[in-house]
């Protein structure tokens, strides 16, 4: 196990130099550059702003240089938020995105899950259609509408709580809905899904034999044999999650990582964009990497083989 | 000691000679799988609802743009934005355009983008998620974290990339989705396989000489299509709300085409003004999502042998 | 008399399937006294894995449905408990050693935890005290390193090791009545014969009564007091262990003793067998269900079932040739065992 | 001397790694070889590693050491086609006829899987026809094609296995307790089906089975395993009337008779002690914790299979003790 | 139709508000102030730096104007003094010196002229890389130093020759310079021990800035909210009312409409034209900006046929767009000048006319005979067998439907085939300085000198986005560059764009309006001319 796991730790080390390399390539390949903004810059300014940055020099040499700062963990100047450091701005938005993040799944993981054991366990009856139904709307109607039907449901019209902004536990309620509906909702239908695969096993029926309680039927016996689809997606929701989401973050003001995402690689923000991808990554690899360990524990039977 | 065989011929108690030890004759007669599915398919009301609801939904598309008097890009500036009325039944969008056209034409391209927006990615995903979850090991691994990779590098990159190669139409949105969709079913798929693979009917086969494609393909993504499904059916509104952002930023369909993610996303930025305009593409959206679910379930039981209820 | 502990009467079980309906159990009654086994044999496929799960209420239900039948346990009728009074029953009262250990066993359980959950279900000890009852059952059943084996997982053991969990987390809260389907099958004689020991152990300390269905007519006469022989989803003939083995009544009884191989030395190449194929439980025929297959079939057994003869010893059969009208058939007495001599002589072991 | 054995087995080796630094010896050294057109029984403890042999032999785990020669050909040795080549002649019939059936194919495609890889037929009429035949064979309606495996009860889908296994029309078959599920008369069909089959077409068995009397019954010789070794191996008439292996004859002494006076009469053989674990085995017999023949060398020295007359071999140092040949042999 | 008399009040509101006006129709000036003089708005977006040298982004102008204090400002539309009490212009135009007044660093350390040379410096610097260096470019040596050229900063004119004069030398006279510095957003102080101890940090966070404006920038949580507190140093604190000023980044429209309907925020600026319905008593500005459309006019390229151009032009009907789609205040023009822009208190534009001569509906007939004489130029028998044009869209949902309302147009009237694409904005950007487009909608700053737009477009010019090359026209850009004087220069000017409406390279459309709302208790709010800026430091809150 040891062994196992000081591989996987070198292999994810690998997996994000490669990562970072792809990236960089790949994002430096594409049309345009940082200064083409709308407010459009003249030749000679834009030419004297790419020279600034080291922009110019071969990329090969960019590449050499990112990678000797990455090894620092040293992420560079945003090319749009002047003078401040990528790290910097991770370090202040992240923490208010993973809280989120965490909350939601929190609320979401527990709910997604119950939804989808009551729903299969009631396959077909009218409790199965509710469930059925609270995830759909949670996948088909997107958070950004739902974030802003809500908004105007329970702040404007109803004034329960606060519409937007970050300040405090009030605060959080209507996006952690909003968030957790869109996460509970694929739980519910994945849980109930590996839920059907599970219940009409043997070893059910040994348990129920035995005389097992049928709560402990379901929390010890169905619910672990179920885990491994559920698990496989909660890594990347996981990761994906705690790096903020750019919609909710929008519509309900709120200071986290998403926005950069999406605003860093739309204006080419290369070391931003960059920068984020190896955060993410590194977060994602993690994630991945817990959960091919997760596998074994939950099923003794996967053997992740060297 | 029977009342009963009073009545019986006289030769009741004489034993048959040329007994036929076939007892084929009294066996029912044999239904074959799909026949099956589709009796128990159509005993579902639920899924049926569903599939009619679907069924509906894809005859408005086809034939409400050929039969309206208006089409989806002609324009009337002075009439914007109109509430629905008998002249404009779902009323007239910021250009003036009819929305009860360019909801059907929308259902067209949501439909299509959606089913295979969602289906193609996954297609994909259950190929290489199986290969990789079966062979294991080393390739097992490149291909895992090669998926990390995928899975973090800016899925704007790629699509910038492919408008800037292929340029945007059809065969672009459903490269884009391709190319950022897969990843999660493959690990999905794999993490069932590394499941499945160690079950013994696998090693039957195996002993038949099956080869691995073969086993990949024909016993072990068919136990894990349970789960496949439900997530390609979940993959459908975000498949319809990714081409609203991909034509957004340049690459869905060329306006003044339609979409209901286009729709919706028009609508959200009017919602307190013309809460029509957001209600319609959500409320179908919601409803074809539904459908599908519902269907979806259904068809998942049907194909379940072990649900045959 | 001995205490009745369980008893039957006119089961009627199916699933319902799209393709129709399944007879699995078709009218079966029996009954089990206090500390007697009753074992039930009879073609794969007539429904005995069903008839004892559906006493226990474990057969899924949809697609399985009791239709008709009393099931009285200790004099009380159990049909029509919930599925929670059942389940503080299993395990206790009654509990089950299912057939296939393969995949009756949690894959994501330690065996350990598997046996010890059963104990904690039902009585109210500590999980030291249940994990050292567990190590205790493991030792029983003969598994060896039972320490080690408590954390193992089912994968990592043989067909027959899981069996024997199997048998241990039946036997582990002594049970009253104990269901073995086909508890032996996966092993190896020797083991074979400790766990019948086992059982009997426990008919004897507790007083517990044993229903074994089993196809090995060899252990149904090692340990069985009375017999229940089913064909499909009817038991066809009832008896004590000697009436059935010894002057069995009915030709589907008499085809099973037949088949199995004399264990002297290799005397003829083929057995015997009974030919065809059960009916298909989607349709009965109309008369007796064993007709098509029967040596003896008159004309009366392919239109009307037969009703069950009661003959003295509470021996029943349900065969027209019972009936006095039929013609006499001559006595399929099992000729009784060849000589075993030099078996015995070598059986010196332990 | 080569042709006339189908199956060759030399000191075949079959390891598991469990946990860490724990190997399970499942097999260990064990070398036999099968005649064209025999049937070899192999007996043995549950857990001993029949089915792994079996296993081994085809193919299906790769083995830690030793040779399996099928016809001359190395099984092991074999790659892609050509070892699809072989599994068209060497077949399995498992033991667990509910995992081994893969629950979403209709037995009929189960049973097709065979003809479909091998492209064993020419139009679809021929595969159906093919199908049901095989069905017909095991005993089974050719009606029962479309249904599922959980449908059927264990014995019904233990014939589903056969006919998968027949259905390749191959040369050598390993039958991992392919009866022990069924109820007398399918065992009493199978066998005669089996014993038909060889007759007819000249199979080769390796019938593993718990149950003595059939394997007396069907096998030409016999081999006795015990805790990945074998014990004994010979004629089977050799080693069911003259047994020199004291598990052998514990065994035989267990077998119970479908007698009920005689069987509630007797007493009950029971092997006493503990049976040892596969993981890390100690040296010396493997059967010396439960042997009470058992001599200070057994618990040192693990004996060899030593040949005590030319259809007989045993591994057990009391026998060999007291058998002066076989000593002089070694 | 029916429903086209429902909104009429978009229609009055458009017209009757102007630009600069305070907010507040029905404020009552007779309102008594009240004890909380704190002021909340809302924008979408965060400031990018409080780095004065670096600045480009309207929302760090629109805090710095707050919490630091120009040579001049505008206020109201007008220049008013700031840290200069006054300024004097040599006789030839080209010196021009400005007055401080005594004023202090919130820290309370006197601000000095050397602190404005410091920051201008700075600016040009080549080692700060400061995208905003040609603000400069009228000051004589700035070019050679920031290119690089002369690495000498002495050679630059700008110059503290005391603590309290600042002198700062041109290349030629310029009446638009003074307007020029009141308008730009980059000419501030800064304090050089601050930047030597944040070095590369500085101006990144609420800790690292110092400033000597009306307020104090007391906090800054990045992409959340901006606060200010009043600045008990500043020389005109008496002035200033508000003791507390927030800004509140929240992206999203709908958000933000909600917060100002609770109450959260007391004034939204720049909303949608939809959102602007539901508050009948909002106001508007329009200026700073002219959106037109660039044709790709190189040779070769489909668009340098000038007929097609020009059928282009005349048939698209502005006002309806305007009408249909444009934030309220948003005006048609037919020119690329800014209306607004005075000389000496006289309108230039009205004193220098010059114009398409396309009415705001359009001209269709005139637009298919350019389009038959552009076939006939190009030997096409119809317009079916003209080439699809290629449309290149920013990725913006206005910028989509202004390319949707022309597209239908183009086909509605001239059966001409356009295709939009769409582009995220770097892509976009880069075509349209590729010259790889047909048509290009463009929004630029007019500037304050009439000539910012125009100047663009001369021949081998690196910011033609046209490409399109007139001799003639670059002569007369030439020309009124260096023509000293004023009169003389704005009427070669003149010419030169008359020149450029008939050839029509670019087509201008019309000058964008910004809509504002602001609760009624909320006086004395101003809108600068620039989009974007809230001129709230002199407002104050009635009691409500
Ligand atoms: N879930 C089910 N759905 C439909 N039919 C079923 C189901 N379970 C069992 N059956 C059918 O019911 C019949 C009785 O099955 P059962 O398992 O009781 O047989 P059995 O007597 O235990 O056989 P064996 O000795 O082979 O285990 C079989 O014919 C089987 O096909
Ligand atoms: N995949 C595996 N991983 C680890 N150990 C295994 C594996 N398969 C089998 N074993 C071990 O190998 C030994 C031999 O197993 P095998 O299945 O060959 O026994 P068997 O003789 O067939 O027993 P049975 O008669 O009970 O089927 C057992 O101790 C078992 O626990
Ligand atoms: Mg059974
Ligand atoms: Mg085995």
């Amino acid at each position: 196990m040891k062994n196992y796991i000081l591989q996987r730790l070198i292999i994810s080390v690998i997996t994000i130099f490669v990562l970072a390399t792809v990236s960089f390539f790949l994002l430096r390949s594409l049309p345009g550059n940082p200064f083409q903004t709308e407010t459009v810059l003249s030749v000679e300014t834009e030419a004297r702003m790419m020279a600034y940055y080291g922009l110019d020099k071969p990329l090969f040499e960019q590449y050499l240089t990112y990678l000797g700062n990455l090894l620092h963990g040293d992420l560079g100047y945003s090319l749009k938020y002047t003078n401040r450091t990528v790290n910097n701005m991770i370090a202040s938005a992240f923490p208010i995105s993973a809280t989120l993040g965490l909350i939601s799944l929190g609320v979401a993981v527990p709910i997604g899950l119950f939804l989808g054991i009551i729903s299969a366990r009631k396959r077909g009856k009218a409790v199965d259609y509710l469930c059925v139904f609270i995830s759909v709307i949670g996948v088909s109607i997107p958070s950004f509408i739902m974030g802003s039907f809500l908004q105007y449901i329970f702040a404007v019209k109803l004034q329960l709580l606060p519409i937007a902004q970050w300040k405090g536990l009030k605060f959080m309620v209507l996006p952690t809905v909003a968030l957790s509906l869109s996460l509970l909702a694929t739980l519910t239908r994945v849980m109930r899904a590996s839920m059907l695969e599970v219940i009409n096993q043997d070893y059910i029926k040994t348990a129920r034999a035995k005389g097992v309680p049928e709560d402990k039927v379901v929390l010890r016996h169905e619910i672990r044999n179920a885990m491994v689809p559920i698990v496989t997606m909660l890594g990347p929701m996981v990761a994906s999650v705690l790096m903020g989401t750019f919609v909710i973050e929008k519509i309900f003001a709120i200071p986290g990582l998403g926005q950069h995402f999406v605003n860093s690689i739309t204006g080419l923000d290369y070391t931003m964009t960059l920068g984020l991808t190896v955060f993410y990554g590194t977060f994602l690899v993690l994630a991945n990497f817990i959960v091919d360990i997760a596998y074994g524990i939950i099923d003794p039977r996967i053997r992740i083989e060297k | 000691m029977n009342k009963t065989t009073n009545i019986l011929l006289p030769n009741a108690f004489e034993f048959i000679e040329d007994q036929n030890l076939d007892s084929d004759l009294i066996t029912r007669t044999s239904v074959t799988f799909w026949t099956d599915v589709w009796r128990r398919l159509l005993k579902n009301k639920v899924a049926m609802l569903g599939l009619f609801i679907i069924v509906i939904i894809m005859i408005l598309s086809i034939f409400v743009p050929v039969f309206s008097e208006y089409t989806y890009k002609s324009q009337d500036l002075a009439n914007a934005n109109a509430a629905p009325s008998a002249l404009h039944v779902f009323g007239t969008d910021n250009l003036g355009r009819d929305m009860w056209v360019r909801v059907w034409v929308g259902a067209r391209v949501s439909l299509a983008v959606g089913i295979f927006g969602s289906v193609i990615p996954s297609l994909i995903g259950i190929v290489i998620g199986g290969i990789s979850g079966y062979f294991g090991g080393k390739l097992d691994m490149l291909i895992m974290r090669s998926i990390d990779v995928a899975m973090c590098v800016p899925s704007m990159i790629y699509i910038i990339l492919i408008m800037l190669f292929i340029g945007s139409g059809p065969v672009s949105i459903i490269i884009a989705f391709a190319l950022t969709g897969w990843m999660g079913s493959a690990r999905s798929v794999r993490g069932m396989i590394l499941q499945l693979k160690e079950m013994e009917y696998v090693l039957a086969s195996k002993a038949l000489g099956a080869s691995s494609a073969s086993l990949i393909f024909n016993h072990l993504i068919p136990n894990t299509l349970g789960i496949v499904v439900v997530s390609m059916t979940m993959g459908i509104p975000s498949a319809i709300f990714y081409e609203a952002y991909l034509s957004f930023i340049g690459l869905g369909v060329a306006p003044p085409i339609p979409s209901w993610g286009q729709l919706s996303n028009a609508g959200i930025a009017v919602f307190r003004v013309y809460p029509s305009q957001l209600m319609i593409p959500s409320v179908l959206i919601s409803l074809t999502m539904l459908s599908f679910n519902l269907f979806g379930d259904g068809l998942r039981d049907a194909l379940d042998p072990k649900l045959r209820s | 008399m001995a205490k009745r502990i369980l008893e039957v009467k006119n089961m009627h079980f199916s699933f319902y399937t799209y393709a129709g309906e399944v007879h699995a159990v078709n009218g079966v009654s029996f009954y089990v006294d206090q500390g007697e086994t009753l074992a039930i044999v009879g073609e794969s496929g007539c429904g005995k894995s069903v008839t004892v799960q559906s006493i226990m209420k474990l057969t899924p239900t949809p697609p399985g449905k009791l239709k008709q039948g009393k099931i009285e346990y200790m004099g009380e009728d159990i049909t029509h408990y919930t599925q929670k009074e059942i389940s503080s029953m299993r395990g206790k009262e009654m509990s089950m050693i299912f057939q296939d250990p393969m995949t009756s066993l949690n894959p994501t359980m330690r065996i350990g935890h598997q046996i010890a959950e059963g104990i904690l279900s039902h009585e109210n000890i500590s999980k030291e005290a249940a994990k050292q009852k567990a190590i205790e059952m493991l030792i029983k059943v003969g598994l060896p390193n039972p320490e080690k084996n408590f954390m193992s997982y089912p994968h990592q053991f043989s067909g027959g090791m899981r069996q024997r969990v199997m048998i241990a987390i039946a036997l582990v809260c002594n049970p009253k009545i104990l269901f073995a389907d086909e508890p032996t099958t996966a092993l190896d004689v020797t083991v074979q014969a400790q766990i019948l020991e086992l059982m009997n152990t426990l008919k004897r300390e507790f007083k517990a009564s044993v229903v074994l269905i089993t196809h090995d007519l060899g252990v149904v006469a090692k340990t069985a007091q009375r017999i229940a022989v089913m064909y499909a989803g009817k038991i066809v003939e009832t008896g004590t262990a000697r009436d059935v083995f010894y002057d069995p009544k009915h030709p589907y009884t008499w085809g099973l003793l037949d088949s199995v191989p004399s264990t002297g030395a290799q005397s003829s190449r083929t057995l015997n067998s009974i030919e065809g194929s059960p009916p298909d439980l989607f349709c009965l025929p109309k008369g007796c269900s064993f007709a098509a297959r029967c040596k003896y079939c008159m004309n009366i057994c392919r239109e009307i079932a037969p009703e069950e003869t009661v003959m003295d010893n509470g021996h029943r059969a349900s065969c027209w040739l019972l009936d006095c009208r039929a013609p006499s058939v001559p006595p399929q007495k099992r000729v009784s065992r060849v000589s075993k001599l030099d078996i015995k002589e070598t059986a010196h072991v332990g | 001397m080569l042709d006339e054995n189908l199956v060759e087995v030399i000191g075949l080796k079959k390891y598991f790694q469990v946990g860490k630094n724990q190997i399970l010896k499942a097999v260990d050294d064990v070398s036999f070889s099968i005649k064209r057109g025999e049937t070899l029984g192999m007996v043995g403890e549950s857990g001993c590693g029949k089915t792994t042999v079996g296993r081994t032999i085809l193919g299906l785990y790769n083995a830690d050491g030793g040779t399996v020669l099928f016809n001359g050909i190395e099984v092991h040795a074999q790659k892609g086609k050509a070892y699809k080549a072989l599994t068209k002649q060497m077949q399995m019939i498992f033991q667990d006829p509910y995992a081994s059936l893969n629950p979403r194919k209709t037995v009929g495609a189960i049973v097709g899987e065979g003809l479909d890889i091998h492209k064993m037929y020419k139009t679809k009429e021929e595969r159906i026809e093919k199908i049901y035949n095989l069905f017909e064979l095991v005993g089974l309606n050719r009606e029962h094609a479309n249904r599922f495996p959980h449908e059927f009860s264990g014995g019904q889908r233990q014939r589903i296995g056969i006919a998968r296994a027949l259905a390749v029309d191959p040369k050598f078959i390993v039958c991992d307790e392919a009866i022990s599920a069924l109820d007398v008369s399918i065992q009493a069909q199978i066998i005669n089906l089996l014993m038909r089959l060889q007759s007819e077409y000249g199979f080769t068995y390796l019938f593993i089975a718990h149950d003595l009397t059939m394997v007396r019954h069907i096998s030409d010789s016999t081999a006795v395993m015990y805790l990945g070794t074998l014990v004994e191996m010979g004629h089977t008439e050799a080693i069911f009337e003259k047994p020199l292996h004291p598990y052998t004859k514990g065994l035989l002494a267990a077998v119970p008779e479908a007698d009920p006076d005689y069987e509630q009469s007797k007493p009950s053989p029971i092997l006493k002690g503990e049976v040892p674990s596969p993981i890390n085995p100690k040296p010396g017999c493997r059967f010396f914790g439960r042997c009470n023949e058992a001599i200070e060398i057994c618990s040192r020295v693990r004996p060899d299979l030593i040949a005590v007359n030319e259809h007989h071999s045993v591994a057990c140092h009391v026998v060999n003790q007291t058998n002066p040949i076989s000593k002089s042999e070694a | 139709t029916s429903s086209s008399d429902e909104k009429p009040a978009v229609t009055s509101n458009t017209s009757t508000n102007t630009d600069t006006e305070a907010t507040s129709e029905g404020s009552n000036a007779a309102g008594s102030l009240a004890a909380m003089q704190e002021f909340t708005f809302a924008s979408a977006n965060d400031m990018m730096t409080l780095d004065v040298s670096k600045m480009n982004d309207e929302m760090s102008a629109l805090i710095m104007y707050a919490v630091n204090e120009p040579l001049v400002r505008y206020y109201k539309g007008e220049v008013t003094m700031a840290s200069a009490e006054s300024y004097e212009v040599s006789e030839d135009g080209t010196k021009v010196i400005f007055h401080l007044r005594d004023l202090k660093w919130s820290d309370g350390e006197p601000v000095t002229a050397g602190d404005f040379e410091y920051a201008f410096k700075r600016l040009l610097n080549p080692e700060t890389g400061s995208s905003q260096c040609d603000i400069f470019d009228r000051v004589s040596g700035a070019i050679a130093y920031y290119s690089g050229e002369n690495a000498d900063a002495e050679s630059v004119g700008i110059k503290a020759t005391d603590d309290k004069t600042l002198e700062m030398t041109l290349t030629q006279a310029d009446p638009f310079f003074i307007e020029h510095i009141a308008e730009g957003i980059n000419f501030y102080p800064l304090r050089k021990d601050y930047v030597g101890k944040y070095a590369e940090g500085y101006g990144s966070g609420a800790e690292s800035f110092i400033g000597c404006g009306p307020f104090i920038l007391s906090e800054w949580v990045q992409g959340a909210s901006i606060t200010l507190e009043k600045n008990e140093n500043y020389w005109d604190a008496d002035k200033i009312k508000l003791t507390k000023v927030t800004e509140l980044i929240v992206g999203d429209e709908n958000t933000r409409v909600g917060m100002y309907d609770l109450g959260d925020v007391d004034e939204l600026y720049s909303i949608s034209k939809t959102q602007t319905l539901n508050y009948p008593d909002y106001g508007s500005k329009s200026g700073g900006t002219l959106q037109h459309l660039v044709y790709m006019s190189s040779e070769g390229s489909l668009l340098s046929n000038k007929n097609l151009r020009l059928a282009l032009s005349h048939s698209i009907d502005r006002q309806a767009i305007v009408t249909a789609l444009s934030a309220p205040g948003t005006e048609v023009t037919d020119r690329m000048i800014d209306p607004t822009s005075t000389l000496n208190g006289e309108s230039i534009a009205e004193k220098y006319p010059a114009s398409t001569g396309i009415p705001a509906n359009g001209d269709v007939e005139k637009a298919k005979a350019y389009l038959n004489d552009a076939l006939a130029e190009m030997n096409l028998s119809s317009v079916a067998d003209l080439q699809t044009i290629n449309y290149v869209c920013l990725d913006s949902s206005s910028h989509k439907a202004y390319a949707e309302a022309l597209q239908a147009r183009w086909a509605d009237t001239l059966g001409v085939d356009v295709e939009i694409n769409i582009m995220p904005v770097p892509q976009a950007i880069g075509a349209l300085l590729s010259g790889e487009f047909d048509i290009f909608l463009n929004g630029m700053g007019t500037g304050v000198s009439p000539d910012t737009l125009l100047s663009n477009y001369t021949f081998d010019g690196a910011n033609n986005y046209a490409k399109w090359n007139n001799q003639a026209y670059s002569d007369l850009i030439e020309a009124q560059f260096i023509e000293t004087d004023i009169n003389k220069r704005l009427e070669t000017l003149q010419k030169a764009e008359q020149l450029f409406l008939n050839e029509s390279p670019v087509t201008p459309l019309w000058l964008p309006g910004t809509a504002y709302i602001c609760k009624d208790y909320v006086q004395d709010l101003t809108y600068g001319r620039q989009t974007g800026s809230i001129e709230f430091i002199y407002a104050s809150i009635l009691e409500h």
